[in-house]
């Protein structure tokens, strides 16, 4: 168990308010939402770190009331036993819509009213990060389009309808790939003609500052209430925080308030996916680890580490989790690992599936397989495991099931169910 | 291609050119501007419709070199930018095809920061700002405009132009105001992009009022001011050049014919026919604007 | 606003402790299970109402750490507005696997571990009690069988899928229509063969005593906070309390606190389906209003109200939800209808479709279809609401997404998104 | 049929049985007692199977009323109710069955609660216990198993079984013990069920030695002792009646043969014939096991 040494919790998540994280970060972008970025920061910092007109407490209130917060930290005790550590379990799959992502699109949809807005865009690559906005503008009562890339529309049917039945407008993007990237363009540029009247809401602690500030600290709630909870089970501060990272918003939110306590470790769990070597005939990496592998560059108005080519093309990237198909990554995690404070750790699609079914037969919770990841580490590192781990269970898999069954028909997995009925798809 | 001998010749002082033959080609009455992506579709089609560009009534061309995300792009240029990758244009590729391409008036190269950031030469293991512009310098390139990078992180790709002779230009849009278009007053350099309404590039058949109010703002400025974002037609371009504008600058309109052309699976010629009658009546449209008063609103 | 006149709230949901509620309740099964039930009898009388061995705290203590308990209690401002009066709805949506089954499961899991079963047997509709089972049991390690019809398991191949994930055997039952009736028939029989090693979980407040009574006692925990919360809040008891009924396990849960308070009426909201009336040809029930249409009768080992044809055989009932979708209902409600101390509403199809998709496009929160009726009910009765409306949103929709589709298309619900992407289905 | 008359005359005390038909039927040697769904798989086959097992020896024979939520049985019961009842049979039907039907054993009624909770004769608006029992009886009816219906919640009944004399026959499971054993045994009449293992019905190839345990607990009983659940061949009959039972019951290995003809598509006749056979079979068993010493292993 590590010892406690004092923080200030609250001021933790505002550092980096300039937007620059070492060098990564900034605000590369047109320059028409130069002016939107900059309204945006203001608003950030008078509502968001100043509680103005108690912007932050109405914004707790509401992730209390309408979300499910404070999430519990259970104690895992077949996995405890399994790994022989103590295994805490940080549940953001019980927030409601399923995943941490509700942290910042309340956040941001409230900021948005508080700042005059009366419109909300976004993105959605696998629909989560859309489907959290769309809630929380229909609580909110905020008209919201929202853009996805027509083949993940077509993968992600049903969150479509989730958003739909909230209200909001799914508007397809054709281009390119039709995939993420692909929408956070889209939606940029959108943006780029509506910033008078429009807020987006970004999907994780990426894009120009203020974004990846403003990401983590409405998601910093994880770790403020993981801290204390932790501390009540087990009298002291946590050994190790692992959490999956994609863009890495629930990573930071899972780190924020232990970036100071260098005796916790803190490790970011990437997609591997089938092999971290880059696919150069395809120009493709098959895998989403760019923490692990990936160059400095320019993505989506931040600088920060990136899957690319030696030209400097952004490169598709892979995973079975579609939530960690990103070839950037927060800016502030890409620091922290050039700084030694973060561990980054990939994880292939096989051990991340291993994880999947582990969590599910042995503790009956079904993990996102974003989430999958982050319990595969387990599965392959138990042995550098000790003290106190504590796992951010950034969301809950009812959103796989179809996927989990076609990957994991696909290999031979050793804690899988007999799937034979399931051969058909679900 | 251009001489790039004279470009070298640095003379930069804010506002001004850096480049004598940007500075040369709003001398004579308003530049016309037109913009391609370099390899749409492919490399040969491109060097024929950039040249036909030039017959056109070009003063300055700006070249795309494509990124795989311009998020400043509307989905015409976006297109082209598609194209182009697919058909294999890379860095090395476009400023070969700077040296190749055969016309005599300033190129500008229009990409994304991330392309320059990786930049490195054939069988360099540096990369960066510096190494892009030597190589753009070297190829021809009179200028660069970058629209994910704002004037606040310019300045290591500010200094290897000044260092080489290249104009950085800058994109002034609606709502940049205030402190902001001061500091970019200062900054900007060959001439002044000004965006001529909000949202990202397309031809659109009206030409917005904000030009006006935006040529306005910039009155004071010591920079030719040449107006994009959305021009399609030669009255439009007369309108704008009448409302003080000192140049203007085409894209969508002219990919639009680009795309009709791949899709409707003309011949390059006839294809480069067509955008140099556009040209064409995009710069006597310009030209014409010139000799007319400016409209009585304003 | 009632006053409050005081209750001992700890004591009131545990009445009834002989098994009858007037005429009804009663042990109707065969002998070979009667010393299981009164085992089972026992046990309840040590462990749940007199905590023997910390039960109950062992118990609260799980349902906080693994399912998420405390669920909020949230305003619905847009509700509010809508019907002029003050909505607040009960989050048992945000319980671990998405309803309010988790509680039951949980302490029938728990009981059995207590009592040194070492497997446990469940039956399932719609599959949401197998799936809550089936979490419980993974998470306390204790083998599970879910007997579930064979066309249910077609209809819910996503629910089997997740028993299955958490490890759960589920077992076709193949008998009649292959539906929820038949799958208790079926676990009855299992039962009957395994009683001494077995306990039986059973998924709503029917059955023999002393199941209706513990399931009760199980799910009070909704109401006692609910009492707590809605004082906290608006400084008083409740006018109203509305809750859909199945069997009325969430009914009960949501009513055990407030019975003994004889100002706060107590709706129990039932499935309408698309007619009250008897389809004396086909012998079917076009609905599962068994409080507001059935006749007195024994099934499934209590007496209590249900579907019958004049003969005493047992009607095929009929709900869009499944989940409602059963020929009879708890004793204790039966009784609590009797005594009109509860309201019996019935809410047909369409109207729950229109509560469906209110809440979905209003709040932000996409209920189960079986929740949705009583926002159906709101939306039918809004002139009758007054004062301080708690509604119980026992569960979320995400399981109902294909079933909303179909059953939106088949009629003009006025509320409804555009659905024309999704005539394919998801 | 069973003449009623005789029938009503009340004679039950505590253990015997109420109905002089039922006494009468294990005086005379080990009784054997097939069940069989009525209207199975029609009105007319039940009957004609009915009367092959009085042909094959049966000394009563138990009528399954059907009810939807048959909980007590297997499968293959189950199987045989839901064909009863998808042929239209009803209560009504039942007891114009048992009118009907040319045998003249006891007629023992086993069906579940809710139908005679439910029970109304036709043209009567009353319903429950009291009119049930008064139509079997008028029917021709003996006796009562209702699986369903433990002793606690039986007083109604009783009361009404004993007005009209009808023996209330009950199930004692392996489970059975204790307390609860004395008060069952204060309540039967007739004969007991003796629940030969835990499970509902279905014929099993062994017979469990829990039967043997169960007959020595009710050793003290003053009532006959009928053991059934999973019995299905003569050599299993022999068996138990050496162990001492006053009588076998067998359901499902008659049924079996239902449901095969019913596969099979044989003929009423052929079906018939072959239940007989099963009925002399089960029956000379029955009667074989009372000659033979009981197994020494006791
Ligand atoms: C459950 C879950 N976890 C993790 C992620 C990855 O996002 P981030 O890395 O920003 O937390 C997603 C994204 O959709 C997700 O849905
Ligand atoms: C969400 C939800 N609500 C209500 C019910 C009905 O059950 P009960 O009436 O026992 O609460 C179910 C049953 O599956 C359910 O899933």
């Amino acid at each position: 168990m590590s010892t406690d040494h004092a923080t200030d919790a609250e001021d933790s998540p505002t550092k980096a308010a300039d937007g620059k994280f070492g060098d990564y970060g900034g605000q590369y972008v047109p320059e028409a939402l130069m002016p939107a970025i900059q309204e945006l920061t203001d608003a950030y910092e008078r509502y968001v770190v100043n509680n103005e007109d108690g912007f932050m407490d109405e914004f707790r209130q509401r992730l209390a009331d309408f979300g499910g917060r404070p999430t519990p930290l259970q104690r895992a005790d077949r996995l405890s036993e399994r790994y022989d550590c103590d295994v805490y379990l940080k549940r953001e799959d019980l927030l409601h819509g399923g995943a941490h992502k509700l942290n910042n699109a309340l956040g941001q949809v409230l900021l948005a009213k508080y700042m005059g807005k009366d419109r909300i865009i976004a993105e959605t690559g696998a629909g989560q990060h859309g489907t959290a906005t769309a809630m929380a503008a229909a609580h909110l009562d905020m008209p919201c389009t929202i853009y996805m890339g027509e083949r993940d529309i077509n993968r992600q049917r049903p969150n479509v309808f989730r958003m739909k039945l909230n209200g909001s407008d799914v508007k397809p993007v054709t281009a390119g790939r039709g995939t993420l990237k692909e929408a956070i363009s889209e939606t940029m540029r959108d943006w780029a003609a509506s910033v008078e009247t429009t807020h987006y809401v970004i999907g994780s602690i990426v894009g120009p500052h203020p974004f990846p500030v403003m990401v983590r600290d409405f998601h910093a709630v994880i770790s403020e209430e993981m801290r204390t909870q932790v501390r009540e089970q087990t009298g002291g501060l946590p050994d190790s925080v692992v959490a999956c990272a994609g863009g890495g918003s629930n990573t930071m939110g899972a780190f924020a308030h232990f970036v100071d306590d260098e005796d916790v470790n803190l490790v970011a769990v990437e997609a591997g996916g089938s092999s971290l070597a880059v696919d150069e005939e395809k120009g493709v990496a098959p895998n989403s680890a760019s923490l692990s592998t990936g160059d400095e560059g320019v993505l989506h108005g931040a600088r920060t580490k990136l899957l690319q080519d030696s030209f400097g093309q952004i490169m598709e990237s892979h995973s079975i989790s579609s939530g960690l198909d990103y070839a950037g990554v927060g800016p502030e995690l890409a620091h922290l690992v050039d700084e030694d404070r973060v561990t980054p750790v990939a994880i292939d699609d096989d051990a991340a599936l291993e994880g999947f079914h582990r969590l599910s037969n042995t503790e009956g919770i079904i993990p996102a397989l974003e989430t999958a990841h982050a319990f595969g580490y387990l599965e392959e590192h138990a042995e550098e495991l000790s003290g106190t781990v504590v796992v951010n269970v950034s969301g809950r898999g009812d959103k796989d099931l179809q996927a989990a069954i076609e990957e994991t028909e696909a290999r031979d997995i050793p804690n899988a169910p007999d799937m034979s009925m399931f051969s058909e798809g679900i | 291609m251009a001489d790039s001998g004279q470009a070298a010749e640095t003379r930069r002082s804010d506002g001004a050119a850096a480049n004598s033959e940007i500075a040369a080609a709003f001398d004579d009455g308003p530049a016309f501007i037109p913009y391609l992506a370099v390899g749409d579709p492919s490399y040969e089609a491109s060097k024929a419709y950039v040249e036909a560009l030039a017959r056109g009534g070009a003063d300055v061309i700006e070249l795309g070199l494509p990124f795989s995300e311009p998020i400043a792009e509307g989905p015409t240029i976006q297109g082209a930018i598609v194209r182009a990758l697919e058909g294999g244009m890379t860095p090395e590729l476009f400023f070969e095809f700077v040296e190749d391409v055969d016309v005599d008036v300033p190129l500008v190269c229009m990409t994304y920061y991330n392309l320059i950031y990786q930049y490195s030469p054939p069988g360099s293991d540096e990369r960066g700002p510096e190494q892009f512009v030597a190589r753009a310098a070297e190829a021809g390139i009179s200028g660069l405009v970058v629209p994910d990078l704002p004037a606040e992180e310019a300045d290591p790709l500010r200094a290897a132009c000044d260092e080489h002779g290249l104009d950085l230009v800058f994109i002034v849009a609606p709502t940049t105001e205030g402190e902001r278009l001061q500091s970019m007053m200062e900054r900007v350099s060959g001439y002044v992009y000004v965006q001529a309404r909000l949202g990202t590039t397309g031809a659109k058949s009206d030409v917005s009022d904000q030009t006006d109010r935006s040529l306005q703002r910039l009155s004071e400025w010591n920079v030719p001011k040449a107006v994009g974002f959305g021009i399609s037609s030669g009255e439009q371009a007369e309108r704008i050049v009448a409302s003080g504008a000192d140049g203007i600058i085409v894209g969508s309109a002219l990919v639009d014919i680009v795309a009709d052309g791949v899709d409707s699976e003309w011949s390059t010629a006839e294809t480069a026919d067509k955008l140099e009658a556009k040209a064409r009546e995009l710069a006597e449209g310009a030209t014409r604007g010139q000799t007319e008063p400016a409209p009585s609103d304003e």
